[in-house]
């Protein structure tokens, strides 16, 4: 993992949607691998103090003068409208890359990624590297409607097939990538699914490929205070090896891609969580 | 003219006045692939208690202005998986290590303390009372002088190491906790863990920590974490102070040491930029060759106000 | 659906939820030149004693992250001013006034209240109990219960109106605090006052603050105010709660309303905008129409969180 | 007093010393008047809430496209370097015009203008409406170095005599203004003298004014929490009208500019405060 003051090469947006920033930081796109993140310092000074961490995008390891990675995001607070502020030679502060990676498969081939909104992010640098590895790539994005489907012109590029899902209808077909799901891995022939996106959307998921029988890679998200490993904010809960007991997984450098099997996808917080004593901390 | 960073903590010469504050630098297996540990005074790890805890739900952070809420719930893997794996790591790293330990029955505080008597290379324990007490309705040790008497008298029977219990913030006076931490056997003290807070997400009416209240963390506290090394210090001049609160940089550091720290501890900062305690080592190093400054001993506590 | 932002306090019906905070809003000349006052729900004065006090000497402030402190030491003219001046001008204004008083001994305090009871306009007193108690070695009166109940219910006995002493977020248990001051005869309370804060100029070692130590306002003390109103509240649903402390906007205003609040004050905001009060009432609407919420008790404490 | 959303009209820097933002601010310009203020939000967001106050450095009634106001200043910390970043077109929160201004003279006529450092700046403001009223200005200015002497091409312009102090003799007489204010006095026949600057400056110069028997103006600074008289943040120690007891006067809105005669200039805070009861407040 590297921490560096890097520039920025671009800024762009993505059909008004989304926001792209290609970031010069040769060493850390050497290092990086599908899955992983980088965690970035918005602005010192502001209110908010944390970083704020994004799936690596793209890679682009023969940049004009030098290596790049690409973040896509959304301004969701401060950080990210910091971030969207932000122009070519402006610099930031970026730690990475982050975390475990997704798995390329040796012997399976057909490859489904499932990706929902934003959520798709890092199923593009994956995709790339899966085509290179000699892989089948098919593409199911989901979204709330047209316009927060990421990328869907790069996606029918590299999907064998590309099918999209929107809950308004306003593109492909109306539903969830749920409704199309099983229907595809079939026709698909898929052998393993890569899923990224909302937590309801990946439990889904894990259950229907494990109906399928076939492993599912999940990557989460969840708050993080640090992103290297130190801070047990931004745990997941999992099955232990032998499946007897839930633990907590830091999805920062445990994750963030885990095998769905292995979340335990019922642990987690009630509707009304309790007053527990306060600090320890 | 040379600077020495050197500091006595309760007998034990340190290499420098910056240690990690506990929970923010897990046991430094993760920050040394960025900075080289053995610059540090010491590494204060994560509280561990008897049997591995695994903490609360998620959400356990929440941003705040110029702060951060936490509501971990003291997930640690026990104090045997400490022994077997992080200490003989951190030894082989070549720096001192001070031991926070936390229970929630006195007894519990005392086996940890036991299993880590003669422990190699623990210089101290650190004790976290910002437990919630569950022979007595759930206080916390750390607000009450009593039950605080109680833990440290309790582990100074049954070590002999320096002992640092850690005082919460969230009292109405410091000072007599203070006190009965120090009549009860202790050698020096830390200040301050985090200050309890709350928040709500509007939109859905949720809190935004799954334990609902949390421990409020970073430059927000500054001010009350200083305002409270200020005071004990005063009250005990003589006893060592290992100062923490909102510390980011050198700045900050050298305001508590004025304040009364012997020692200051970086927490939430490490979160920021793993280098945040090299930073502020180096800083301080600047500050006392431009000053004049041949070690902090001499200029701790010296804030220019009367008596 | 339209929104009716009119509130209950203590029988008392206000426009608004939103009151100004002590000491954050003089007497309303000043910000009357940007703000139709007429909106608020009351205007809480500057606390004021029998005589006028001078206040401290300067640096009276300074600012910290997120937040200032202050050590202005209830610089004042005194309740006849404020009775001769102050408050016909606000009656003329059409605004009702909830007096702040404050002094050093309980004696004081019931001088001032009887010197305000019938005076018109004036719908509440709070008692300002954060003030040293030259009677008790300068503790302050919000510190301790017993000091707590000393004065609230000598106030009782001297007026009628309701009374809203103003709690100390700096104490062990404020819930023990409050019930101390309800015990007494308050028909409300007012959460929080600033916490005690402290900062150093590290080039001149001199402390920031003439008066050394300072209260801490503003965004970086709101979790900590939060939760002081959430636990006051839950620990007494039926009793109206002023709630303060870092309140920006609408959005900081309903994290009170949802925590436990019936009412909220606004006070360093107004320092930085003027028309602070009205752009939170105005948000305040907005929120209430798109949740369709008709009146804000209906929200009031309703964060969700078991029991 | 007005608030109000301004835009920038230009960013330009002074002798690579001194920072000058032009406001376009016509309702404040409209008000203005020499020794007032003007109080700036540098930026929302950051780890510093609170506004920042500036004097009025010049103030131009027939702007290009609108009447504008102009501040000088030097880089202190976050507020300050957030305003050297703004540049035309930006805009910023603005309050103004506040506080007590210096008072012209009916009959006397020689005014002696004393500023210390970038204290000169409202004197800028002030030479203009002297002269455009009929009187002799002279030009008493005294920094550290020559680099810190503000805008001294112009002081030269408008003063009859502009004599310049600098503390290492790079410019002008070598020492404190001080020590030639009392043979300036003489030779300009003065017979008011404003003044602004540090605290110690401003005290000599009252000093030696009255030993003159002529009045003096001073224009003081403190720390404001608001700026337009809410907080008591600001406060100076004035003699009450009999002198009997000094009292607290608000910097903000009942000066800046005080009658140096009633500054008591000796209950200025001791070297080592004594911890007093915390809060109140
Ligand atoms: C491993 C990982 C990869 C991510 N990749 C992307 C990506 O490629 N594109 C993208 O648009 N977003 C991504 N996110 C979410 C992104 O981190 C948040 O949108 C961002 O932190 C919001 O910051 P803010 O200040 O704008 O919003 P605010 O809501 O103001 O942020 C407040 C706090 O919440 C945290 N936060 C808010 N939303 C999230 C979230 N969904 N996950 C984690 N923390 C959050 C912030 O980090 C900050 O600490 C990723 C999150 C994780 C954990
Ligand atoms: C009436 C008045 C007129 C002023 N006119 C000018 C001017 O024309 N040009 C100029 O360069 N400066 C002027 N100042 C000083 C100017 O306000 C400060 O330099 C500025 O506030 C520093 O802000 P900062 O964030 O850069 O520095 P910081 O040191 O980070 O500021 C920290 C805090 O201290 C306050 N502060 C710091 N220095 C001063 C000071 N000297 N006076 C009051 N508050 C201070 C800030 O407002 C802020 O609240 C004036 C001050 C006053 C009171
Ligand atoms: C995420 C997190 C976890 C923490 N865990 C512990 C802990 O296990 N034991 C402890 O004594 N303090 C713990 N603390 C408190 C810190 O050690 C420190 O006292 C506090 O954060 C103030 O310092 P800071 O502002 O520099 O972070 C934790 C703080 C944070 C933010
Ligand atoms: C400059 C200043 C003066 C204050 N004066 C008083 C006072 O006279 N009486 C009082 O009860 N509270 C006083 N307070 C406290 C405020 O009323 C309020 O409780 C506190 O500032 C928290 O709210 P805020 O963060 O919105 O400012 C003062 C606060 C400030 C910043
Ligand atoms: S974010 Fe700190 S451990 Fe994962
Ligand atoms: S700065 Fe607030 S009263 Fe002057």
């Amino acid at each position: 993992m590297i921490q560096q003051v890097a520039q920025i090469l671009s800024y762009k947006k993505l059909r008004d949607e989304y926001h792209i920033l290609t970031i010069v930081a040769p060493e850390i796109a050497e290092l990086s691998k599908p899955g992983q993140f980088i965690n970035i310092r918005p602005a010192v000074d502001r209110q908010f103090i944390l970083r704020r961490p994004f799936s690596i995008y793209k890679v682009n390891r023969r940049g004009e003068w030098a290596a790049t990675i690409e973040v896509v995001f959304d301004i969701r607070g401060g950080g990210t409208a910091a971030l969207a502020g932000l122009r070519a030679h402006d610099t930031i502060d970026v730690m990475g890359p982050i975390g475990r990676p997704f798995a390329i498969p040796k012997t399976r081939n057909n490859c489904l990624l499932v990706g929902g909104g934003i959520g798709a992010a890092p199923l593009f640098y994956l995709a790339e590297e899966l085509r290179s590895a000699g892989k089948r790539v098919d593409v199911l994005w989901g979204a709330a409607s047209a316009n927060k489907l990421l990328n869907p012109i790069d996606a029918k590029r590299f999907g064998a097939q590309a099918v999209f899902t929107t809950e308004d209808g306003s593109e492909g077909i109306e539903g969830r990538v749920t409704d199309v799901l099983p229907d595809l891995i079939a026709k698909c022939g898929s052998r393993v699914i890569y899923a990224c996106g909302p937590n309801g959307m990946l439990q889904a998921v894990t259950k229907i490929a494990q109906k399928h029988r076939i492993p599912v890679q999940v990557a989460m998200e969840e708050l993080m205070g640090c992103g290297y490993g130190i801070c047990m904010t931004c745990v997941q809960p999992v099955w232990d090896r032998n499946r007897e007991h839930v633990v907590h997984a830091r999805t920062c450098v445990d994750g963030p891609v885990f095998n769905g099997a292995r979340i335990a996808w019922d642990a987690f917080p009630p509707e009304r969580p309790a007053p527990t004593a306060p600090v320890g901390n | 003219m040379a600077a020495d960073l050197s500091i006595d903590l309760a007998g034990v010469r340190l290499r420098s006045p910056v240690v990690t504050a506990s929970g923010c630098f897990a046991s430094g297996r993760e920050v040394s692939e960025f900075i080289d540990l053995k610059k540090l005074g010491a590494v204060v790890v994560k509280s561990m208690t008897l049997e591995p805890w695994p903490g609360k739900r998620t959400p356990r952070m929440t941003e705040t202005p110029s702060g951060m809420l936490n509501a971990i719930g003291l997930q640690n893997h026990g104090v045997e998986h400490f022994l077997q794996v992080d200490l003989p790591w951190l030894n082989r790293m070549g720096v001192p290590v001070i031991a926070s330990i936390a229970g929630n029955t006195v007894q519990e505080y005392i086996y940890v303390a036991e299993a880590l008597q003669g422990a190699p290379g623990v210089i101290a324990l650190e004790i976290n009372i910002s437990c919630p007490n569950l022979e007595d309705r759930n206080n916390m040790f750390a607000h009450d002088p009593k039950a605080t008497a109680m833990v440290v008298s309790a582990v100074r029977r049954a070590v002999e190491l320096p002992l640092f219990p850690k005082l919460s913030p969230n009292v109405t006076n410091i000072v007599e906790i203070a006190g009965a931490a120090l009549d009860s056997g202790a050698q020096g003290l830390s200040l301050v863990n985090t200050v309890m807070g709350m928040a709500i997400d509007i939109h859905t009416g949720m809190p935004k920590l799954a334990g609902v209240l949390g421990g409020l963390s970073g430059p927000a506290i500054r001010p009350i974490a200083l305002r409270c090394v200020f005071d004990v210090h005063r009250a005990f001049p003589h006893v060592p102070i290992i100062g923490m609160g909102g510390i980011m940089n050198h700045e900050d550091a050298l305001e508590f040491v004025l304040g009364g720290a012997t020692a200051v501890a970086i927490g939430t900062a490490n979160f920021i930029d793993p280098h945040a305690t090299i930073k502020t080592i180096e800083g301080i190093e600047r500050y006392m060759v431009e000053k004049g400054v041949s070690n902090l001993a001499s200029i701790r506590g010296r804030v220019k106000v009367e008596g």
